[in-house]
């Protein structure tokens, strides 16, 4: 039995170290500002009374209802996440108990959890690795700005340095019925959005000499 | 790997999967079903209470985050402070209720709600008017043992199941 | 054209010779397996080429064909097990490299 | 399914060889085709929403329940989803590859189901040869999986690859073995003739060929719990791990109709097809084909992974001896007492069975410790 | 005709992939090709309806061997130097072609005696019949069982670790 | 109950055994000087009567002046347990002998206290950063550690 | 034996990265394993994706105001935190706890050990590869759990209920009856669950033998809790040290001889069954008076230093703070014992496949927030 390691790492992981530390520090200087919340246009739109095609409803329609769940659990929030996952909240009643370990084929980030500058550059490249359209969720205090953490040397503020963020829930964690409650407005703001393009915005070959 | 138990272990573990098949699941469908959440409920956003509210900014002092943001004026007539605005930014509010506690003027309340979430991050920035209490935003009863009297008692999961086997 | 049995023939010399080519020329070992698989695909075709057109009641060239897809099965085992354990010993299954018969 | 209607079907039936009149066969194939790929499509929904509600239910929550009634349209939400989003290649992955693997692995899976008797000779080809057909296109689509695990240019997938090789070379062999034991008591290797011959279901006559079949066939499909080659708790998502939009619809898919072929397979090997009384013999086969996928999604819902080792023990060390002595007592019985009546042998074959599994039982360790590294 | 067309389309498809199986430097891309030369080969075999060995054919060289051989690609991990070629290239296409017209001209020139009577179509039986009948091929499947056993044997002695 | 030996009963023996070890005998600790502290510290785990063999934690505070490494040991048999301390009296390279070949479990506590502190052990296999990345500038436990 | 598998096979190993995200890392960690195959040769740990440097931050926070941070270090079990932390300000400052809070903590402090083993074992046993049914039934089990402890301080997960000198608030009135309900149903429960998969033949294949933590290492690393106690160490503070009024309860201290996960396992479960002994012993004895001693808001403890531990679920926890009279602590140290609980991890995967790899470390039973805090 031998108890004091007496072999050294196979792998020297020195320069992976390194080349880790470069990207943090890239990432912490290109994210000072926070992304602007995406869909801002909505509240205007909204009064302009868009017309949704039937198409668009289908496929908005699909989209809603089918949210996979990127897996992106960092912290607390995590267990409030499975609870409403669980028997008790049970999310799988809007077809959202399919979680996705591999972000390609996930749609929906739910950020539970602190995200450290650490961890900032795999959320990241999860983020982008998830194929479009692809929404995300700043769950909990953290994820929202930092939290009880904010002032930490290690701490970024908020998950929209990062990622845009469509919907914010508040709360440290928030009960699963808020998250809950969250995702029901995330599908409305996936019901409004226009999916086929509008035929008469496109440039029209045909119609060039005119304008 | 060895069947020692001939796969009796694989068929009580099958069996405990199809007795739960036919039982009652423990669902609450939540939009539709509500739980009646405890009577101490740390909601998400704050009740602040104008009347009561001295301007002291004990709350703001105990805050361990600094989410809530005090300014007052004083005003010379009455010899007291005035409170210009109150303001509470949930995003940073954690719900521990140290400012309810150490408020010496029962001017602070916990929220009882908790569907609270927004398109945008400003919009959780909340000050002055949209702190005070009104029947989208009651107050819980954490550390005011009076409110939580009147307040709906809590659903226990246990209850329920308990309840369930004695009928049959 | 109707097809008859020379085009099968022909087929399987060509299917045969690009085996062979392959075989001959070609440096790592399993593509070398992979080229004597094709030069035996190349005999079965022949085979029930001539099952078919020559004795077609009596499937004798059918049977030999079986026999062959057993002896290539028996080839692929052992000539990978052969592979594997030169690569394990070399970390190369370049037969350039591998001219010593011992290891 | 209506499409089923055997006033329809029946005029076609009687047509499995190909008619005199021109024309003929060929609105026989067309008919069958769409009929398979709807059938399959529909099937695979009918698996999805069974295996998220069943499993719902098990784990005493409730599943799927409010995109349509009951949550019906689950299946259809989730695939016009997935059918919308974005595709994406990795740049490490060998792109040919990686685009070609799910047709590989879905065309074998839709080809299975065309020697699969619906009722009566309602099929698309009464091939002679039916189930070593079966096996012999179900191993193509093994293929399409270690395509999808070596293209994708991730390590995650090489080893779901790796694994599905390993599996897929070990686990044929005793399916195969079992399936000869079913072909000697019935005498035939069609399909058709297979289910005409049971007049008692094969799972009484053969025990121990339906599960060596059914567990053969649960590795070789990767069901749980031999879902190695994307166990999500080690692999992430394995093989299909860098597949997204349409190309990892069709390898969800084809996760499904396989496990739907398997089933309908089992039902017509072990649980007499599509024959039973009272009810038309379309709706019975499907049942059947249900039931089996039920147990499946059963056994999922409660069974811990194996390990690759231990998987691979299974199937050299228990399944395949087992499979050899099923095969010789089969062999023996028929030759040796070809005229005494079957319910003797469901009897003695039960009898055996249970010895045979009980003897294996004691004596027979898998999987090995721990390497010394 | 319907033959006809089955056999071109096959026979292009053989010596495409074959090609593909020598000329491709990635060793992945050529067991692939390899597998399409056997589905193929399998049906060139229903052409000749030998409907039995084509099912063989595809259970045992693309469910097994072109497995096995991935299998070997990917343990040993070859792909990176792709498949080099030694310096023996012209001398063997020389000999491959010479081989090559040697084999056509003798197929073309030879007088085959081809049998008027149509084949067998269910051969699954007769085969068996054939094999195991006791003035059949009873003892070469003896010697081929054993043959197999043999070469397992021997492929476990060899990869075995001390 | 778990008995901490006081400093009065061990110092005699680890002044006879050691003679110029210690440093200064707190209340319920022993401040070992940090050369002498390897060969102390295999004593009580060793030796018979003392059995110290469980390290329940290592941690610094930044005094300022110094660095103070604390090592809490607890012999599981007799269910008693003693503070060592050890100081290292330089700012800019701090150094404390690693005691990670008498306890394993030391090995990630002593890469944590380097990573948060500053503090150097000699003699440890795999002594980096382990919470923060390669380059992160400072150590964020010391008390002059501004943002 | 290093070197005789370096003779004979000189396969290449390759370098994979699971995590940071990864189902089963219980959080965001990464293990950077080098495999040979499928066999682990050696892991490199990699922490620090969740540092959020609570260490630091308490130095900037009073005493009271730092109760909410050590909710969060061990977030399955804030209520042992929230304790482990008033214990050691106590013991600073001196302060005597009333007997009623002295009960209600030991209350809490048991119901939390519950949770976490609910949890604990629920993911051990669904890395095992058991498609979320355990996890979701424990997790069923600890809702019941939670609902006490939401009835009690008004939140579900991050408690904040410990104050210096007793706890925040009394109990409710409906809290006895409603702790009487579920330790019954709790003692049900336990046998119904262990009836899933306790004996379970693929869990015993995989979890039985794998990964041994011998007594002697487990020793030398400092592991405690039930992982030690699984190697046969009969070390538990309550017992040994005891704190707060644990000397007056009656219970066991289960231990297993052969230190492997399913012993660990074992062990946590004998464990829920002895948690459940206390409460019904605590439940009786509650007194009645004050719930908190007369403690400032802004406490300022005398200057000195104080070590203070306690049996949480998943070791010793210990806090280790340094005041100079000010009224925020000087320097605060928490002993974390997820992390020094993986000291031992790289021992005890070395030679064990992926999948036993992934076990093991759902086996040991870790929380990213404390490990890396």
């Amino acid at each position: 039995m031998e108890i004091s390691s007496d072999k050294d790492y196979i792998y020297t992981s020195s320069e992976l170290d390194y080349q880790e530390g470069q990207l943090i520090e890239e990432v912490k200087a290109s994210s000072r500002e926070s992304i602007q919340d995406p869909d801002a246009w909505l509240d205007e739109e909204l009064k302009r009374n868009i017309l949704l095609t039937s198409v668009d409803w289908v496929l908005d329609w699909a989209r809603r209802s089918s949210l996979w769940t990127a897996i992106c659990f960092p912290a607390c929030c995590a267990f409030e996440f499975i609870a409403a996952e669980g028997p008790r909240f049970d999310m799988s009643r809007f077809g959202m108990e399919i979680l996705r370990a591999s972000p390609r084929q996930a749609d929906l980030m739910i950020t539970a959890g602190t995200l450290t500058w650490k961890m900032a550059p795999n959320v990241r490249r999860i983020y982008n690795q998830m194929p479009d359209p692809k929404w995300v969720i700043a769950m909990g205090a953290c994820g929202i700005s930092g939290g009880i953490f904010r002032s930490s040397y290690n701490v970024v503020p908020g998950y929209n340095k990062i990622v845009p963020v469509d919907v914010y829930v508040p709360g440290c964690p928030p009960r699963p019925e808020a998250l809950i409650y969250a995702v029901q407005m995330l599908q409305k703001k996936i019901a409004k959005a226009k999916v086929v393009p509008d035929l008469s915005e496109l440039p029209n070959p045909l119609r060039k000499g005119k304008k | 790997m060895k069947f020692e138990r001939y796969g009796i272990g694989i068929i009580k573990g099958m069996a405990v999967t199809i007795k739960h098949l036919l039982r009652h699941p423990t669902v609450t469908q939540f939009p539709d079903q509500r739980l009646n959440i405890s009577r101490r409920s740390r909601g998400n956003e704050l009740i602040w209470s104008r009347e009561k509210c001295t301007g002291c900014a004990t709350c703001a002092k105990t805050c361990p985050q600094g989410a809530i943001e005090i300014v007052t004026s004083t005003n010379m007539a009455e010899n007291k402070y005035e409170v210009e605005t109150y303001r509470v930014d949930t995003g940073y509010c954690i719900q521990c209720g140290l400012c309810v506690e150490a408020c010496p003027y029962d001017a602070l309340f916990m929220g009882y709600s908790y569907e609270r979430a927004k398109y945008r991050r400003a919009e959780l920035v909340q000050s002055n008017d949209e702190l005070l209490e009104s029947p989208s935003r009651p107050a819980s009863g954490y550390f005011h043992p009076e409110i939580a009297e009147t307040l709906p008692k809590q659903t226990l999961l246990v209850e329920k199941i308990v309840e369930k086997r004695k009928k049959k | 054209m109707e097809i008859g049995l020379t085009h099968y023939l022909v087929l399987s010399a060509v299917l045969f010779c690009i085996g062979l080519f392959g075989a001959l020329t070609r440096r790592n070992a399993v593509i070398i397996l992979m080229c004597i698989e094709l030069m035996l695909n190349a005999v079965n075709i022949s085979l029930i080429a001539f099952s078919s057109y020559v004795v077609p009641q009596l499937l004798t060239g059918q049977v030999f064909a079986i026999f062959v897809m057993v002896v290539a099965a028996a080839e692929v085992a052992v000539g990978l097990a052969i592979v594997l354990a030169i690569f394990r010993h070399f970390s190369n299954i370049d037969t350039n490299d591998i001219n010593l018969l011992r290891w | 399914m209506a499409i089923f209607d055997s006033a329809l079907i029946q005029p076609l039936a009687m047509q499995v060889t190909p008619p005199d009149w021109p024309g003929g066969y060929w609105w026989h194939w067309l008919f069958f085709t769409v009929a398979i790929i709807a059938f399959v499509l529909i099937m695979v929904m009918g698996a999805i929403y069974l295996e998220r509600r069943g499993m719902g239910r098990m784990q005493s929550r409730l599943g799927p329940n409010r995109t349509g009634p009951f949550g019906l349209l689950q299946p259809v939400a989730d695939a016009v989803k997935v059918l919308l989003k974005e595709n994406i290649v990795p740049t490490t992955a060998d792109k040919i590859v990686h685009w070609l693997a799910p047709v590989v692995a879905f065309a074998p899976v839709l080809v299975i189901f065309a020697v699969v008797p619906f009722q009566n000779g309602a099929m698309l080809a009464d091939l002679n040869i039916g189930i070593l057909y079966v096996v012999a296109v179900s191993s193509i689509a093994t293929v399409g999986v270690f395509m999808a695990g070596w293209g994708s240019g991730n390590k995650y997938s090489l080893l779901g690859a790796m694994r599905n090789v390993a599996a897929v070379v070990s686990y044929e062999i005793p399916m195969v073995l079992a399936i000869v034991g079913v072909v000697i008591v019935s005498g035939s290797l069609s399909m058709n003739q297979i289910v005409t011959g049971q007049d008692i279901p094969y799972i009484l006559v053969q025990p121990l060929g339906f599960l060596i079949f059914f567990i053969a066939a649960c590795a070789e499909i990767n069901r749980s719990p031999f879902d190695l080659m994307e166990a999500d708790s080690e692999l992430t998502a394995g093989f299909h791990t860098e597949y997204s939009g349409m190309k990892f619809a069709m390898f969800y898919l084809v996760e499904y109709a396989e496990a739907i072929a398997m089933s309908a397979i089992i039902a017509t090997l072990f649980l007499s097809g599509w024959r039973g009384p009272w009810l038309p013999p379309w709706l019975w086969f499907i049942i059947k084909t249900f039931v089996v996928f039920f147990v499946m999604v059963w056994t999922r819902t409660t069974l811990p992974r194996v390990r690759i080792d231990q998987l691979m023990g299974l199937a050299w060390k228990f399944l395949f001896p087992l499979a050899l002595i099923n095969l010789f007592v089969t062999a023996i019985q028929v030759v040796v007492w070809p005229d005494i009546s079957q319910w003797i042998f469901v009897i003695v074959n039960i009898a055996i069975a249970a010895v045979l599994i009980l003897l294996w039982s004691k004596f027979f360790k898998l999987g090995q410790g721990r390497v010394e590294v | 005709m319907g033959q006809a067309a089955a056999f071109w389309i096959m026979a292009v498809v053989i010596v495409v992939a074959a090609f593909a199986v020598i000329f491709l430097r990635n060793v992945f891309r050529a067991a692939l090709s390899l597998i399409l030369c056997f589905i193929a080969v399998a049906g060139i075999y229903i052409t000749l309806s030998a409907d039995f060995l084509a099912a063989v054919q595809i259970l045992v060289y693309v469910g097994a061997i072109s497995v096995l051989i991935i299998l070997g690609i990917m343990m040993t991990r070859e792909v990176q130097k792709g498949s080099p070629v030694n310096k023996m290239q012209i001398p063997a296409a020389i000999v491959a072609a010479l081989l090559l017209g040697i084999l056509v001209y003798v197929v073309t020139s030879t007088p085959w005696s081809i049998s008027s009577q149509a084949p067998l179509t269910p051969t699954t039986m007769p085969l068996a019949t054939k094999l195991f009948s006791e003035n059949g091929f009873i003892l070469p499947v003896e010697i081929g069982a054993v043959l197999l056993l043999a070469a397992i044997l021997g492929a476990i002695v060899i990869t075995r670790e001390k | 109950m778990t008995v901490a030996i006081s400093a009065k009963e061990i110092i005699s023996q680890l002044n006879t055994k050691f003679p110029g070890a210690i440093e200064e005998a707190g209340a319920d600790s022993v401040l070992v000087k940090s050369d002498s502290l390897l060969a102390v510290a295999e004593y009580l785990k060793t030796a018979e009567g003392f059995k110290f063999e469980y390290l329940n934690y290592i941690t610094a505070v930044d005094y300022y002046s110094y660095f103070e490494v604390v090592y809490q040991i607890t012999s599981l048999e007799s269910n008693r347990s003693v503070v060592l301390k050890a100081r290292s009296y330089t700012r800019d390279n701090p150094t404390v002998p690693s005691v990670t070949g008498l306890w394993q479990g030391a090995d990630f506590q002593e890469r944590e206290i380097y990573d948060l502190m500053g503090i150097t052990f000699e003699g440890h296999p795999n002594l980096k950063r382990i919470f923060l990345w390669d380059g992160f500038p400072g150590y964020p436990l010391r008390k002059d550690f501004n943002q | 034996m290093t070197t005789t598998r370096e003779l004979t096979l000189k396969t290449e190993p390759f370098v994979l990265n699971i995590g940071p995200v990864h189902p089963s890392t219980h959080g965001v960690y990464r293990m950077r394993c080098t495999l040979d195959g499928e066999v682990v040769v050696d892991i490199e740990p990699v922490f620090g994706y969740l540092h959020r440097g609570i260490e630091k931050l308490a130095e900037e926070r009073t005493y009271t105001g730092f109760i909410p941070l050590t909710d969060r270090l061990d977030y399955i079990s804030p209520m042992s935190n929230n304790l482990g932390y008033c214990m050691a300000v106590e013991k600073l400052a001196g302060i005597k706890v009333p007997e009623r809070a002295e009960y209600i903590r030991v209350i809490m402090a048991e119901l939390q050990r519950l949770a976490n083993h609910c949890i604990a074992v629920g993911s051990m046993l669904n890395d095992a590869g058991a498609y979320f049914t355990p996890f979701m039934y424990t997790f069923r089990e600890r809702e019941r759990i939670v609902d006490l402890f939401d009835m009690v301080c008004g939140q579900r997960l991050t408690y904040n209920y410990m104050r210096i000198g007793g706890v925040s608030q009394d109990i409710p009135g409906e809290f006895l009856p409603a702790l009487h309900k579920l330790v019954d149903r709790l003692t049900i429960f336990i046998e119904e669950y262990e009836n899933l998969l306790k004996l379970n033949e693929i869990l015993l294949a995989r979890a039985k033998g794998v990964g041994i933590l011998e007594k002697d290492t487990a020793i030398n690393c400092g592991i405690s809790g039930p992982v030690a106690r699984a190697s046969g160490i009969k070390w538990d503070i309550r017992r040994n040290d005891p704190y707060s009024i644990y000397d007056r309860f009656e219970f066991d201290i289960p231990t297993c001889e052969n230190g492997d996960c399913y012993d660990r396992y074992r062990v946590r479960i004998e464990e829920m069954r002895q948690s459940l002994r206390i409460l019904q012993q605590a439940m009786k004895q509650v007194p009645k008076g004050p719930v908190k001693a007369d403690v400032p808001h802004l406490i300022r403890p005398p200057a000195g230093e104080a070590y203070a531990h306690i049996e949480a679920p998943k070791g010793e926890l210990g806090y280790y703070i340094v005041s100079d009279n000010s009224i925020a602590p000087y320097r605060c140290h928490i002993r974390p014992t997820s992390l020094i609980n993986l000291a031992a991890l790289r021992q005890m995967v070395k030679g064990w496949k992926v999948a036993d790899l992934i076990i093991i470390f759902g086996s040991i039973d870790i929380t990213m927030g404390e490990v890396d805090r």
